[in-house]
């Protein structure tokens, strides 16, 4: 294939605009792991209701696209919530599940991901369901490259959501609280910290977080019961790139797979496209297990 | 201040404390001492909420707190430092202490204190930058001491405060655990240390298999020998003597 | 010849020399003492020697003849070289006896193929290494507790079983970290006897990290002393206890009970 | 119930007295009459059900080794098996092998599948090996989902069911005498294996790495035989469904979706049970299939009950029974003492 | 004494479920009618996910334990494949309601039927008509799935054989992809007369849409796979579907009486704007299966399952121009080969003329190839 500089630029745009998506959704996957010491295996169908809540609330209901967003994301909220109240709770109580730490989260965040999806399914139905919104604006254009205005107004509604998600935890005493209850629930809990409070408010952001981003997505590739599980890989693959626990790294991690997945299906093989979002993954896993930005923590013998 | 009457609790169905009374007077400094395996842990965890209470009531500062979840017992003033020290290796030391100070709203106060800590543990200033998965076991001892009391507690439990701690500081926490009550917190203390652990408290109990078997004033036990012949031994031994007779 | 011997033996973390240039002969048949303040860097000699923490360059670490400074944990332990830790790392959801039983791991007289076929010597051999381990939680009083996780026995007990765990290694050097730590004062006499008759019995060689003092004092012919990653004294116990540095350092001064008590008090 | 099981076992012991085989020739010997009994009582199909069962129970049976044994958390199982069936069944349509040459061969690259699948947990704990055993399990689909050579979209077809001379293994019962030899055998390989000195040091591996480590167990080492030999279980069983009847295979039979089976039957008989996971193997693919009436539902149902399990049973059946028996143990052990103490 | 007959199909999607629907209603009208020569029909419907491995155990347990004397089955050719084998081997007839993939009448058993029209036949009409009127340079977007595969690989066979050109780009994508602007933008700068996107329903909408963002023009034409037909694209797609031109089985612009009435009978019955092509597939399905079982002599005793298994296989390849809804005359024989077994051997041409839930398409032309076309 002869190269040519304006395509590289192209698919490295298109990259970005995905990748963006990617990172919010990480975003909340980091956000449950640093909050609960769980990755969390459940939240490609979070992410997928958060885009049919959407799809209800706009089109069905007719409530103006932003406000279905929001909307979404605090029905997200909500029942994020409750799974955690109702199922996660007993574990997390106790510190991460049987025999190794974790396992239990993992097995027990597989079962809901496949629960969920049915219940999606019975409401919804298998077939994909078009989310056309008239966002009233341009495309852009660069060169003979078109972005569709869903592309741009993805793009601005990721990185303020980040921005906003990152101070909140940096400079606030909740954060603090968030990784205390992450490493040690017991001793959190003799620091007066109200434990169960915490995991359902950081379950609840980082639903709200997948929400927003389904209904971001909608507009792009319209609504299914099976977009998650992708997604879900794709953002696993970008908290890991980025770091896991670290908030401006899924961002940045999501940008990356973006782009190191479009590369690859042009340049290389489209065929192959998800395996290009492993391969990083893993080749991040082996030689810099804790990502580009996060911190491992050392642990003495 | 502390008022534990006829407490039993256990793990499940195994029952560890059959029936424990115990009182801590305001401002006092109470020791519990016992062998290995006979309870004093789970007696703190339950009086902390940890672990459930099967029977029995714990009456602290006015209320019964039998029941209650350990975050609200912490905010009603009653803060317990565990045996397994424990602090958040991916924190730094200085956030650790800050953690403690959770449920506080003074920020000013909070500061004063973080500065009183540092005083009772200078090795915490110089290594507060640092995260506090690489302490050594004992800068993680006064680590978690001093995070317990950035809450400013009413009453302070310590399970075992000097296990691992070099000589010349057992003297300083000793003497530091003394400042504190001083200030006016109320101290229960867990020991494997008799002798120190009598020569602070004024009172001290005794447990053996999940019951009290000797109280009295520290004067009194520390100069009775008996007590740490026959009852600070534990189970551990005695399965030993029971297997060979 | 000294059975252990480190030369210029340094671990830096960051900027921190955790332990820098230390020298160390530990002879065959002794139980040596390690003490110190508390981040003087005995339990990271301890990792250092155990090939926990690769050492920084510069380092020699020999071991009954054999140099390990670049040696796995696993290489090491198969040299006969066991170790307890100062927060036990026990196998928690494994009975007692298991534990044990994976100390005794090097100690297995047959290999791996022929553990997956499980042969009639594989069983054999396990059976007699049951019996041998029963014997030796009898040794330290945890034979009632065979069949109980590691997890739900409490804190002293934990500490014993560390310590069987080590034994079980049946080693030429054992290293204890704080065996002592948390055990009340009748075990603490227990541990000692069982130190002692270690040395005896078995002709163990043993280093022993511990903050108690009767412990040292009363079961070590050696100790040596580290503060702040470095060997500031060596010698008897009659020796270190009237070493001034290290009384300034560590030991701080012995009181009668009357003047701890307003050294407590602040008086 | 527990006295039942007690009796049960303790009867076994003293069977296993007389030569410690005895109960496994008895048990293969009385299974080999099950397809009689089955066709009698249920109908043919159920032989048909009871492969299924059986080669479920290798994979469970495997799984448990790597992730019950020795507390590492893979969820790339699935590729492999499909490693092992894509194998044999090209090595028999490309090359002509016999069965009894294309499954070993399978095995053995199945092995060697496991040793990079398991190269990650060297490195990586917890989560972060999940997802790694995770991307490469589905590489391993995506891969044979585009690749021609590898069946791609249409799938391999007309695998060569296993013959012995002239007699071809097809029909159910007795490709059923052929899984079931297979399932025995490696339930009684994983019993040898978990008493072992290997099966220990699995795990002191699950329980912490550096105390196993300094007592002398080759941590990466042990780490890879795990996945190793959790592997030969995957390939055999992915060779002998590859070369059941009627022989096809396709990316979409190794999905995300039979991995979570997979993982609920490990669950539901309790991580690190041995006969936990036969009993869930064969309790969740009868279900399975008798519930099939109500397709619209089953993921839910399947879900709920994985994420019930997890939170209210963490040890399944066979770890709530394994418990029971320990716990009574030590209640009595705590009571006599107190007796003779007080 | 009643004749089973076994169905086994993908009930996931909306459609699969609502022509499960149709032939368990139709069967239930044959019933209610009197049965055939005084039988009813006991119909067992199952879900096979598109699984092979689900599908050979609902075509087990069908046959071994239901003891069907039909399979009808299965919708997805991943699964007929393997089934196939099953059928011939405990020797029970299987009609197939939608499988397109040529090889299934290509392995030789005499079991098996196939009413819809073979991936065969669509590639030589397709190629035909792009390289006449929409132009010879044609990039393809072929996705992964085995239905999609087939259509894509043909065509560019035929586009060769027939005109002798090549493609002019081809990208290989996964089943479910979502993201095509990386070759579309390939596209647009390789200046083509026409696209031909193979996928299924969503993938093909997304595709579909994402060229006209890419900046494509609707100069260049769009080409659909055979699942075009599928009602989800149009609704997807909306007005990105205008002007696809694409080959199936049979259209609802079909103005002869009989296809008037099943589009009013669907939407009456199943809410569906206009039926595609697997609803009138199925539909002729069922009509086949009636003639055949009433032309078969049948025993119904349980020594007779055998014979009566074999009754309904000749009966069945005994239909002979049998005019449905479907696009031309369906005819069966007795061979073990696909020139006897493909039934339907006349594509229609179509093109949607408006999309959305609303869509309309228009019929270009109807044409019958020969039977050993594409062999
Ligand atoms: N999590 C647990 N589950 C079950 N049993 C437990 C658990 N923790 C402790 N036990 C049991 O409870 C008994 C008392 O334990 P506890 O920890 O209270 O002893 P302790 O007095 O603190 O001893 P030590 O001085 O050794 O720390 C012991 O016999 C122990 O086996
Ligand atoms: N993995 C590590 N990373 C960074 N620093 C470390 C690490 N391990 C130990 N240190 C530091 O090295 C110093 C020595 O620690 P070490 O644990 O060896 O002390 P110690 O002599 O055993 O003390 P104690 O008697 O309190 O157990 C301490 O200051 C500690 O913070
Ligand atoms: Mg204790
Ligand atoms: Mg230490």
């Amino acid at each position: 294939m002869d190269f040519d500089f304006g395509s590289l630029l192209a698919f490295i745009i298109f990259g970005v605009t995905i990748g963006v998506v990617y990172g919010i959704v990480a975003l909340g996957i980091s956000l449950i792991y640093s909050g609960l010491d769980i990755v969390h295996f459940a939240h490609g169908e979070i992410y997928m209701f958060g885009a049919f809540l959407g799809l209800v609330l706009s089109q069905q209901i007719g409530i103006p696209y932003p406000g279905a967003m929001i909307g979404a994301m605090v029905l997200a909220a909500l029942l994020g919530m409750f799974i955690e109240r109702v199922f996660y709770r007993r574990l997390t109580r106790s510190g991460g599940g049987y025999t190794v730490a974790g396992m239990g989260m993992i097995i027990c965040g597989f079962g809901m991901s496949v629960a969920l999806m049915n219940v999606a399914f019975l409401i919804w139905g298998a077939d994909a369901e078009p989310f056309p919104v008239e966002f009233g604006i341009e495309p852009l254009e660069i060169n003979d490259i078109s972005i569709p205005p869903s592309y741009l107004l993805t793009a601005v509604v990721s990185l303020c959501l980040m921005g906003i998600l990152n101070y909140f935890l940096r400079y606030t005493k909740i954060g603090l609280a968030v990784r205390a209850v992450a490493h040690n629930k017991d001793i959190a809990f003799l620091m007066g910290i109200n434990v169960p409070l915490f995991i359902s408010l950081i379950f609840g952001l980082a639903c709200a977080l997948a929400a927003a981003a389904g209904v971001l997505v909608g507009p792009m590739q319209s609504v299914q019961v099976e977009m998650g599980y992708l997604m879900l890989m794709k953002a696993f693959a970008a908290a890991v790139v980025g770091g896991f626990g670290s908030l401006p790294g899924a961002l940045i991690g999501g940008i990356l797979v973006g782009i190191f997945e479009n590369l690859g299906a042009a340049y290389i093989s489209a065929s192959h496209k998800d395996i290009y979002a492993f391969l990083l993954l893993i080749l991040v896993l082996m030689y810099r297990p804790a990502g580009l930005f996060g911190v491992v923590a050392k642990v003495k013998a | 201040m502390l008022n534990i009457k006829e407490v039993h609790s256990g793990y499940g169905k195994l029952k560890i404390l059959r029936g424990i009374n115990l009182n801590v007077p305001q401002g006092g400094v109470v020791a519990l001492l016992g062998g290995n395996g006979t309870g004093k842990s789970t007696l703190l965890k339950t009086i902390s909420g940890l672990v459930p209470v099967m029977e029995g009531s714990i009456e602290f500062d006015g209320q019964i707190i039998s029941g209650k979840k350990p975050h609200e017992i912490v905010r009603s003033g009653l803060v317990q430092v565990t045996q397994s020290k424990e602090a958040y290796p991916a924190m730094t030391v200085e956030e650790n202490l800050m953690l403690g100070a959770f449920t506080r709203s003074d920020s000013g106060g909070v500061r004063a204190d973080l500065e009183k800590v540092y005083e009772f543990f200078p090795v915490l200033r110089q290594r507060r930058k640092v995260l506090s998965g690489t302490l050594s076991g004992g800068e993680v001892q006064m680590l978690v001491i001093g995070r317990g009391l950035m809450a400013k507690p009413k009453m302070l439990m310590l399970d075992e405060p000097s296990a691992a701690l070099a000589p010349k500081v057992v003297l300083e926490i000793f003497s530091n655990i003394y400042k504190i009550s001083q200030t006016g917190v109320t101290i229960l203390i867990v020991e494997q240390n008799v002798r120190m652990a009598l020569l602070l408290a004024q009172y001290a109990y005794i447990i053996r298999d999940g019951v009290i078997m000797i109280e009295g004033s520290a004067e009194d036990l520390i100069n009775d020998s008996s007590v740490k012949d026959s009852f600070l031994g534990g189970t551990v031994a005695n399965t030993k003597k029971s297997l060979n007779s | 010849m000294a059975l252990l011997e480190t030369r210029g033996l340094s671990k830096s973390f960051g900027g921190l020399k955790a332990v820098s240039g230390v020298d160390l002969k530990v002879q065959p048949g002794t139980v040596h003492g390690l003490i110190g303040p508390n981040g003087s860097g005995k339990s990271t000699f301890f990792n250092l020697v155990t090939g926990v923490y690769q050492p920084d360059p510069g380092s020699h670490i020999e071991f009954d003849g054999h140099d390990i400074t670049n040696l796995q944990a696993h290489g090491i332990a198969a040299l006969g070289m066991a170790r307890t830790f100062q927060l036990l790392r026990l196998f928690s959801e494994m009975t007692v006896l298991e534990n044990v039983m994976v100390g005794n791991h090097c100690k297995t007289s047959y290999g791996i193929v022929e553990s997956l076929l499980g042969t009639s010597r594989v069983r054999q051999a396990d059976q007699k290494m049951k019996e041998e381990m029963l014997d030796l939680l009898e040794f330290i009083g945890l034979a009632n507790f065979a069949d109980i996780p590691a997890g739900e026995l409490s804190g002293g007990q934990r500490r014993l079983l560390a310590l069987g765990r080590a034994i079980a290694m049946k080693p030429k050097l054992l290293l204890l970290d704080e065996p002592g730590a948390g055990l009340s004062p009748v075990n603490v006499d227990k541990l000692m006897e069982t130190i002692l008759s270690l040395k005896e019995r078995y002709k163990l060689t043993v280093v022993v990290v511990e903050h108690i003092l009767k412990v040292v004092m009363s079961t070590c012919e050696t100790i040596s002393v580290l503060d702040h990653g470095q060997k500031i004294a060596e010698g008897p116990p009659e020796m270190i206890k009237n070493d001034h540095a290290v009384i300034e350092a560590y030991l701080g001064r012995e009181l009668p009970d009357e003047e701890i008590r307003n050294a407590i008090r602040g008086q | 119930m527990i006295s039942f099981i007690t009796n049960f076992t303790s009867a076994i012991e003293s069977l296993a007295k007389v030569h410690r085989l005895l109960p496994w020739l008895i048990a293969y010997v009385l299974l080999l009459f099950l397809p009689n009994l089955i066709t009698a009582t249920f109908g043919e199909y159920y032989v048909d059900l009871a492969n299924r069962c059986c080669l479920f129970i290798l994979l469970a049976v495997g799984l448990n080794i790597v992730k019950g044994f020795c507390g590492q958390v893979t969820v790339g199982h699935i590729g492999l098996y499909a490693i092992g069936a894509v194998t044999s069944a090209l090595l028999a349509q490309n090359y002509g092998l016999p069965f009894w040459l294309s499954a070993p061969l399978a095995i053995l690259v199945t092995c060697f599948a496991g040793l990079v699948v398991g190269l990650p947990s060297v490195r990586l704990e917890g989560a972060y090996l999940a997802l790694a055993t995770l991307g490469l399990g589905e590489s391993v689909r995506i891969m044979i989902a585009v690749t021609p050579a590898l069946g791609s979209s249409t799938g391999i077809m007309m695998i060569p069911a296993p013959t012995i001379g002239d007699y071809v293994i097809e029909s159910f019962d007795h490709y059923f005498y052929l899984v079931m030899t297979a399932a025995i055998i490696g339930i009684y390989f994983s019993f040898v294996i978990l008493n072992s000195s290997t099966g220990r040091a699995f795990k002191a591996i699950r329980e912490d790495v550096i105390a196993a480590s300094v007592s002398g167990i080759n941590v990466p080492f042990y780490k890879l035989l795990a996945f190793v030999i959790s592997a030969i279980y995957a390939g055999l069983a992915g060779a002998l469904f590859a070369h059941m009847p009627p022989g096809y295979l396709h990316h979409n039979n190794f999905t995300v979706i039979e991995m979570v089976t997979l993982l609920l039957m490990v669950v539901l008989g309790g991580i690190g049970n041995i006969w936990g996971g036969v009993v869930g193997a064969i309790v969740v693919t009868v279900i399975y299939d008798q519930t099939k009436d109500y397709y619209f539902y089953q993921p839910l149902i399947f879900g709920i009950t994985m994420v019930f399990l997890v939170v209210f049973m963490p040890r399944g059946i066979g770890g709530v029974i394994e418990q029971a028996i320990v716990k009574r143990k030590f209640i009595e052990k705590h009571e006599e003492q107190n007796l003779g103490t007080s | 004494d009643e004749i089973r007959v076994g169905i086994t199909m993908r009930m996931v999607s909306e459609n699969g479920q609502k022509y499960g629907q149709m032939v368990m209603d139709e069967i239930g009208l044959i019933n209610e009618a009197g049965g055939i020569n005084g039988h009813q029909i006991k119909a067992t419907l199952m879900n096979d996910e598109c699984k092979s491995d689900k599908g050979v155990a609902n075509a087990n347990k069908l046959i071994f334990q239901e003891k069907v004397h039909l399979l009808i089955g299965s919708t997805c050719s991943s699964v007929s494949l393997p089934i196939v084998d099953v059928t011939a081997k405990a020797q029970v007839p299987q009609i197939i309601p939608h499988s397109t993939n040529a090889q299934i009448t290509q392995k030789g058993s005499a079991w098996v039927f196939r009413v819809p029209v073979s991936g065969r036949f669509y590639a030589g009409v397709n190629a035909k008509y792009v390289g006449e009127n929409i132009g010879k340079k044609i990039a393809y977007i072929c996705a992964a799935d085995a239905a999609s595969q087939n259509d894509c690989d043909a065509m560019q066979a035929q586009m060769k054989s027939q005109h002798g050109t090549d493609p002019a780009y081809v990208a290989q994508v996964q089943e479910k992809e979502v993201d095509f602007r990386t070759h579309m933008q390939k596209i647009k700068s390789a200046g083509v007369d026409g696209i031909m996107v193979a996928a299924l329903a969503e993938t093909m909408s997304r595709a579909l849409i994402q060229s006209y963002e890419a900046g494509i023009g609707s100069d260049v034409r769009r080409i659909g796979s055979s699942s075009a037909s599928n009602a989800p694209v149009p609704k997807i797609s909306g007005d990105a579907v205008k002007g696809v031109f694409y080959a199936a089985a049979y259209s609802n612009a079909d103005t002869r009486p009989i296809a008037k009435l099943f589009n009013q009978m669907v939407k009456d019955r199943y809410g569906i704007h206009a039926p595609d092509h697997d609803f009138s597939q199925a539909y002729d399905l069922i009509r086949i299966v009636e003639i055949a079982l009433n032309n078969s002599d049948l025993k119904l005793t349980n020594s007779s399952l055998a014979a009566d298994r074999t009754a309904i296989r000749d009966a069945i390849a005994n239909v002979k121009n049998y005019q449905g809804l479907a696009s031309g005359p369906i005819s069966f024989c007795a061979d073990a080969t696909p020139q006897c077994r493909d039934g339907n051997k006349t594509p229609v041409l179509i093109a949607y003329k408006k999309g959305g839930e609303e869509f309309e398409t228009e019929v270009l032309a109807r044409v019958s190839m020969p039977e050993d076309f594409g062999l």
